[in-house]
């Protein structure tokens, strides 16, 4: 597809915006595509929903937000109930296992799950969880080369926390890998 | 003159509008930032208030918007290319010494990151309703510059083109972007500082005590006296002459203000600048500004392809409008459609200036997301029926 | 409404207790109600509310000596308590 | 009768928190941060008006815009949200208008001594009889966290990215220097106390002011790395001084450093609406009808 | 309702326009003013400061105008008819909260007294170059009513209709008069009191905990909630809905808006004042407003001496633009001449409603004195040639 | 060489007024009224940067609005006619982008303290280094004698027809309690002393302050039928009372009583650039290149 | 002559103003024409020339300023010098003896004096000298009633201050009537 | 310029006397020189100036001792002192 339009859902403090800035960096600055990043931001967020869309696209994106989600990332339960009839119909769901309780959708979207929040947990910082979602989402949609995303992770996060986050990175990336090709889509 | 290389972080960069507008401003030379926090703008301030310390600069958070309105204007006569942001409630309170800066013919950059309005409105989510407010905001009469770029490249190329004409016509540029673009993320490519053609200031060469203020007073551009050389000039917000000093009578008062409005009004074919698209034999063409601009395209495109014959004009700067160009194309079209997040100001302007020559159409907004493409396109159509 | 501990009446009363409430789905996870209950009759709970926080739990609820601290702490309004009787009848105080 | 009648003094079903009779229930809950402490000072308003056992009716509630300057929409009292920085003069025109009611500001450093600075000082110039309670984060916490004229030198913030290297202001001096009559500081932990300024201040005739040192835990207690809104109480409960009575001038705040908290200043001066009274009685004697009281219709 | 006996001044009074505004707020039982000096404003404070004591009225000198905006805005929910006064420089100042007002739906009156800018300009002679900041100058969307009185009588009228207009549409009016008007002393009669018909406000019967403060939001009005009741209402300057409850999104500010904007829309035909002579038959139509359109009938006189068919229109309302009836009589006369203190502000609007239907001109002036009634006859002439 | 020299540091024509120097001749005479006091107080400043002997195109004067306003308007400096209350905000850009310079703000109380209250507080606290003489008349004189927030209770004024009752500001306390290094007051008629107060306060690093109690003949000796501007001259005479160091919490200012004069504040503390630097130098150590001196340039 | 275009000019404090007021008032409120009156006013005129403008008319006056001054009345040299030139060919100029040199002016004009300010100050208050000014223009010029003129005077002085007013008022008449009928015109 | 009087050369100096110097035109009357005068050298004239001011003149030029207070107290900018040598040439202070 020229064009894949990603919504992402947390809370706040999951780092949503960042993941979206991420995926966006690969695209637009290491993968020569075009990549629009918006967020749904301020007072009325805090403490609460949080949501970033991000289209990439090979030509100049014009019109800047999601109108079908292709890839709906959801880290929280509220962001996956209010977001998820707003699928592209070959859409991909891909979400936290143990936060996100999700639905079977219509024949062409497929559901991708993942313990990020644990992953993230195990690895030391829970705060990583968004960076472990951008490496699964990498691995399941397979929507951007590796290497972007790696460089976009590795130029995006707090200088001196690079080695976790691609840790995170890689964590997210082998589990989505392992689970395309187990072929273990989960409803 | 050419941008100086510490200023300007060359290459390709992934920054949102606000962001690339405060990199635009240092690469353009601010060296002054005055402003005070407000949603959607903020993000400006922040950006600069970190590279500042570095490249000579001083960032100051003022009290309110009206200290940093004044603040700008005192460093520019200071010698510092200086600029603000701010969004519509912050707008509102810098109208008074926006007119100030007009009348003393003041060089700075003015950002509107605009929100939904009025009063608080919707202060993170996007509008165009401050349009005719930055045209007729401050009381009395003047002329404006008014910019609006489409994203954060645009956010970053515009800031230095603000300056440039601030500097060129010596007053205030204000640059009036929304919430979407501000905070739209895309990726923003940084020419090297040869690249960067910036226009420096002008200043006298008359030996002080021979050299007023405004040497120029017929739509002309004075060159500025700098301070401390021994000037000892006199500016003033009354009305006044070109030695700065004020004459409170009727006759001064035409002089001054026929200059403000003549200075834009006079180089106005320079000021313009439209991106025009398959104007010619078009029966109907979609104006637009900032957002607006972008978020026609797909509608344009769409209606294209089965056939209509669309034109589209981007207009980069909204204020002075095109009034010469939308005359023009009135005698020849079908129809003109004025996209906006508003509900019918800059449209005004063109319906005027059609003249019952074509059909004027406006698709309005209330704001908080930008125009559903669908809209336009069913306007177009409506349009060339 | 008793927000304001009147100590004259204190030796009169015998030491109350309080029977807790927790409106869960409400709470922000803050920790302040855990961190100044001054008889430790609460923890945060592992789970999470809808919205990802864990909301505390009373580990020693027969502690409580509806001291309110909890309550008008509490930044989100999430947790007050009912002053018992000795028989453990809710009344006036 | 449930310990939990007396707000509106009259019996509510059991077993609903008790502060759901001066909040807007249907808009809890609010949209302040885990941790956040400006929950906790509205709190320590409703205690002090439940205190007072003033009428509900009779209180009307202004906030600006911030963070705290929600405050006035979550109280189920005549409220109103006004613009940044001029909730004073707005509550200025309404206790003119309604000087029979208790008029209650309760906003932001920014927005009460920033943007709204000059409306304070006249204000408390006037000895306006209104009470305005700041909830002192030291940042402008609503629009991400900039430097505000409190935040402590040295602390860090959005726009002060490597420490701020203001002075900031004093608040207590600041009002006690301008003509309040009633000058307080708490910390959000000091909720009794706290409870118990406003209700003085609430009470006294004339311009009160309470400074209430919170945690904002999303911006200042991140940017400047100091761990959550309950690491700030903690640290308010270490370096927090009671001194009654203590001289304004003395008791300026510092970046991570002692708190000095109290009772400032509790003065007699006559407010404005008196001085009014006075001053034209004085010149039409009995001709002149007093203004004040009443249901604003004089 | 009729005026208050004890307010009223009744008789025939030699007073400048300014007093006379003063006495119309007075007469229209206005009991709060809070002001801030401005020339060529300040006669209308200093007159209701000294009438106020023994009527009930509370006159506060703010410490700025923000503070007077803001402060008339509060005792206007405090229940009292409030008002203020100023003149170009605080004008701007008052916008943003001029949009709270808007916002809020709260009746109050302002008078700008308009004097020569831009900026501090020029203070002690006239202009009327505030217009379009009048309709334009607070940022967002909406719409405003305002009033231009030609003579200290008008200026007494129009005070009271000001009032009676804000109660009746729950919103601030604008009287925007102009230094020659305000220093120009005349004859006033001052009816006696039931002669003055007054609106009083309308308060929601509903009983307190069913009422909201906007009861109606399709642009009809909707009754006012009075404090200190019970109803425990919320108002806020955020994009709300019927509940006064922010909405920070889309639809919710569509509806906002939409609302504000209708409001004056819908009921623009019992707003609009114009008071006509001549239109029928006539083959140019002169407008003008305030003291432009006392200025101009001399100039009309004369032409119609000549044999001229002039018609003429004294537009007592300028906000919201009689639209509709420009349109009409664009296509039955041969031209519409706009008469005003400035460089073409309302001129836009009569163009752009002229549509090119018949000739447009102006006779713009930049201020500091009235129009030379010669420019206008000569551009009478000019335009049935 | 004539005694009148020292000024512009060239040898000028005998018998020629010395103040014609400083003055732009071209708009003398000034516009101020017959017994107005402005006049005397621009010669007090003229003493002050003559007896510094700064070079005067290093010089910046910037006044708002007023009838003090004007007074930047009649001096041969880079002078800048603000707008109503601004002054000090302009005049704070000013100094920011030329650090080299010494910025003067002349102007009204109306002016600085009323509507530009806001600004003159933030920018003492900022300490920013820069100096503002405020001629305080007690009244709005320019717009025709209007009540000031500087307004003795009592007095009369155009919008306080029958007294003023409010309380006014008693402004070295503002200032001093703001952050302000350097706070004098004096009256006119105490020239040299109003003088050598001006060229301390030039000296100083900082923020700082000069009141100079003024006669306004027109409108507010006139109002209050207090004679001419001589009238008021007297009257400073016989009941100003010099008290350096006063506490300016005791200096208030009542109608027709008596006026403490002096020098109340003298302290130091680094200034807003001085501040600025050592804030970045501790963050950046040598990388950073600290801001100021030079010709504006960096 | 059915309009009247009169301008006053002095010095401030000589009461300029007040004098306009009074012929204003005298004909709208007691002579049932139309008066108008506007000054020029404010900052520009602090310690300098002041001047008043009046359109007596017995219609509606439109055209608030005067084009040609019927009267000119004249308390400085400062305002005769600024405005002699534009006087009406039948005008009257009515100065004040001491302080304005006039000078001839076309066949049709005529000049008036009194030395108001001496008289003024016989009367003990030199701010008395607008009224006696008022009146001798009333006496020379017959433009009003003296009844009108009177009882303005009256009703827009100071209370307190009536009958010094009135008498200074009688004054100026009687030295114009007087004037008049000995046909002492001078020049 | 010297309008700071050091008092330090008081004792090697004469009692210096001056030489007044009175711009009538552009005095507004205010009196200021003539009542602070130490030495009552002034008083206001009988004549007006073409503004209506009585300017001062100076009735006891010989007292001057070019104090320069007339000078600095008057507002106008109207009167200023030069000083003279016993001889009654001008010099520099
Ligand atoms: C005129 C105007 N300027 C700026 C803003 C943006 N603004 C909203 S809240 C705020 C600061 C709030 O800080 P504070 O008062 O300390 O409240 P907090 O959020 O910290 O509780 C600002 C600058 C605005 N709404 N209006
Ligand atoms: C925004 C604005 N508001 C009001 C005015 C009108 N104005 C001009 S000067 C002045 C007051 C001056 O008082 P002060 O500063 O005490 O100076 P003074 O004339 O007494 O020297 C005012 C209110 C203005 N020019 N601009
Ligand atoms: S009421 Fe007191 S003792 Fe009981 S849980 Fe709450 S804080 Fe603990
Ligand atoms: S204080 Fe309230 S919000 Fe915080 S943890 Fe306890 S119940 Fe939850
Ligand atoms: S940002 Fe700070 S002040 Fe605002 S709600 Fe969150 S914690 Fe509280
Ligand atoms: S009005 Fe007062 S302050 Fe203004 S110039 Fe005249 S005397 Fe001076
Ligand atoms: S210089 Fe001194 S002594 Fe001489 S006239 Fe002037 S005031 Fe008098
Ligand atoms: S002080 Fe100056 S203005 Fe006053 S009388 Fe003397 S010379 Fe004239
Ligand atoms: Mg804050
Ligand atoms: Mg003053």
């Amino acid at each position: 597809m020229a064009v894949t339009e990603i919504r992402i859902t947390g809370f706040g403090g999951q780092g949503v915006i960042l993941s979206g800035y991420i995926i966006g960096k690969a695209a637009s600055i290491f993968n020569e595509q075009h990549a629009t990043l918006t967020q749904s931001f301020g007072p009325e967020a805090r403490g609460s929903a949080c949501s970033a869309q991000v289209i990439v696209s090979d030509d100049r994106v014009l019109y800047p937000y999601v109108t079908k989600a292709d890839i709906l990332v959801a880290m929280s339960k509220d962001g996956y109930m209010t977001h998820k009839n707003n699928l592209a119909k070959d859409g991909i769901v891909v979400y936290e296992k143990d936060l996100v309780p999700v639905e079977e959708h219509g024949a062409g979207v497929k559901n991708y799950g993942i313990p990020a929040t644990r992953f993230a947990e195990e690895l030391g910082r829970k705060i990583v969880l968004n960076i472990v979602m951008v490496g699964f989402l990498g691995a399941v949609s397979g929507l951007l080369p590796e290497k972007a995303l790696r460089k976009a992770v590795e130029t995006s996060v707090p200088s001196g926390t690079e080695e976790l986050n691609l840790q995170a990175f890689d964590k997210g990336y082998q589990y989505g890998k392992q689970l395309v090709e187990t072929a273990e889509v989960t409803a | 003159m050419k941008a100086d290389p510490q200023n300007v972080l060359v290459g390709a960069h992934y920054l949102d509008g606000n962001h690339a507008c405060g990199e635009g401003g240092i690469a353009a030379g601010c060296k002054f930032f005055a402003g005070y926090p407000i949603t959607p703008s903020t993000e400006i301030a922040e950006r600069v208030s970190r590279r500042f310390p570095l490249i000579g600069g001083v960032f100051v958070q003022m009290e309110d918007e009206l200290a940093s309105m004044n603040a700008i204007l005192g460093a520019s006569w200071g010698g510092k290319k200086s600029m603000t942001c701010t969004s519509g409630p912050g707008f509102s309170l810098m109208m008074e010494n926006f007119g100030l800066g007009l009348m003393l013919e003041t060089p700075c950059v003015l950002v509107n990151v605009q929100r939904g309005g009025p009063s608080t409105g919707l202060p993170t989510l996007p509008g165009q309703a401050d349009m005719m407010q930055a045209r007729w905001g401050s009381h009395g009469d003047y002329e404006v510059i008014a910019l609006a770029p489409d994203s954060p490249q645009e956010s970053f190329e515009l800031t230095i083109h603000a300056f440039n004409l601030s500097e060129k016509y010596r007053m205030p540029v204000l640059i009036m972007t929304d919430e979407c673009v501000g905070h739209m993320t895309e990726k923003v490519v940084i020419p090297p500082p040869e690249e960067i053609e910036l226009v420096e200031r002008k200043y006298s060469d008359v030996p002080p005590g021979e050299a007023w203020p405004y040497m120029e007073f017929d739509g002309e551009v004075s060159p500025m006296l700098p301070v401390g050389e021994g000037h000892k000039f006199h500016i003033t917000g009354l009305t006044h002459d070109i030695r700065g000093y004020p004459v409170i009578n009727s006759e001064a008062q035409h002089l001054n203000t026929r200059h403000l409005i003549d200075k834009v009004k006079k180089h106005a074919d320079d000021i313009i600048w439209l991106e025009e698209k398959d104007i010619d034999g078009a029966d109907v063409v979609v104006m637009a500004y900032g957002i607006s601009s972008r978020v026609m395209q797909p509608a344009i495109a769409k209606a294209k392809k089965e056939g209509i014959k669309v034109g589209q004009i981007k207009m980069v700067t909204v204020w002075p409008f095109p009034e010469k160009r939308v005359k023009e194309l009135a005698e020849k079209v079908k129809a003109m459609i004025m996209v906006e997040m508003n509900w019918g100001q800059v449209y005004l302007e063109m319906e005027r200036c059609i003249a019952g020559k074509c059909e004027a159409h406006l698709i309005g907004h209330g704001g908080g997301t930008v125009h559903n493409p669908e809209d336009i396109y069913n306007t177009i159509k409506e349009a060339v029926k | 409404m008793k927000f304001w501990r009147t100590p004259l009446d204190i030796d009169k009363l015998k030491i109350p207790h309080g029977e807790l409430h927790i409106i869960a789905e409400r709470c922000k996870g803050c920790g302040f109600c855990v961190e100044y209950c001054p008889k430790d009759v609460l923890v945060l709970s592992e789970e999470f509310n809808s919205k990802g926080y864990h909301p505390p739990k009373a580990v020693k609820p027969e502690e409580c000596v509806n001291c309110d601290l909890c309550e008008i702490l509490c930044p989100d309004f999430a947790i007050y308590c009912l002053r018992v009787e000795e028989e453990g009848k809710e009344v006036a105080k | 009768m449930s310990k939990k009648v007396a707000l509106n003094k009259a019996p509510v079903e059991e077993k609903q928190h008790p502060m759901e009779k001066i909040l807007r229930m249907d808009r809890i809950p609010h949209i302040w941060c885990s941790t956040c402490g400006i929950g906790t000072t509205v709190t320590a308003l409703a205690m002090a008006l439940d205190q007072l056992g003033l009428d509900l009716n009779k209180v009307a509630i202004l906030s600006g815009i911030g963070c705290t300057g929600r405050v006035a929409g979550y109280l189920k009292l005549d409220s109103f949200h006004t613009t940044h920085g001029r909730s004073i003069p707005f509550a200025f025109g309404l206790h003119i208008a309604r000087p029979d009611m208790k008029v209650i500001v309760f906003s932001g450093d920014g927005d009460l001594i920033s943007i709204g600075g000059n409306h304070f000082i006249h204000t408390a110039r006037r000895n306006a009889d209104m009470t305005v309670i700041c909830v002192n984060n030291f940042i402008y916490a609503m629009t991400g966290g900039q430097v505000a004229p409190t935040t402590p030198t040295t602390a860090r913030s959005a726009t002060s990215p490597y420490g701020c290297y203001e002075h900031p202001f004093n608040l207590p001096l600041l009002a006690a220097s301008s003509g309040a009559v009633y000058v307080a500081r708490w910390t959000a932990l000091h909720i009794r106390r706290l409870a118990n300024s406003i209700k003085e201040a609430i009470a006294k005739p004339g311009f009160s002011f309470v400074e209430v040192v919170a945690p904002c835990s999303t911006l200042y207690a991140r940017l400047n790395k100091l761990g959550t809104g309950l690491d700030l109480m903690k640290f308010y409960h270490d370096n927090s001084v009671i001194k009654h009575g203590a001289d304004p001038k003395e008791i300026d705040i510092d970046y991570q450093s002692q708190i000095i908290v109290g009772k400032f200043v509790d003065i007699d001066k006559p407010p404005y609406i008196e001085c009014f009274n006075a001053g034209n009685k004085r010149v039409f004697g009995d001709k002149f009808k007093p203004y004040g009281g009443g249901n604003g219709s004089n």
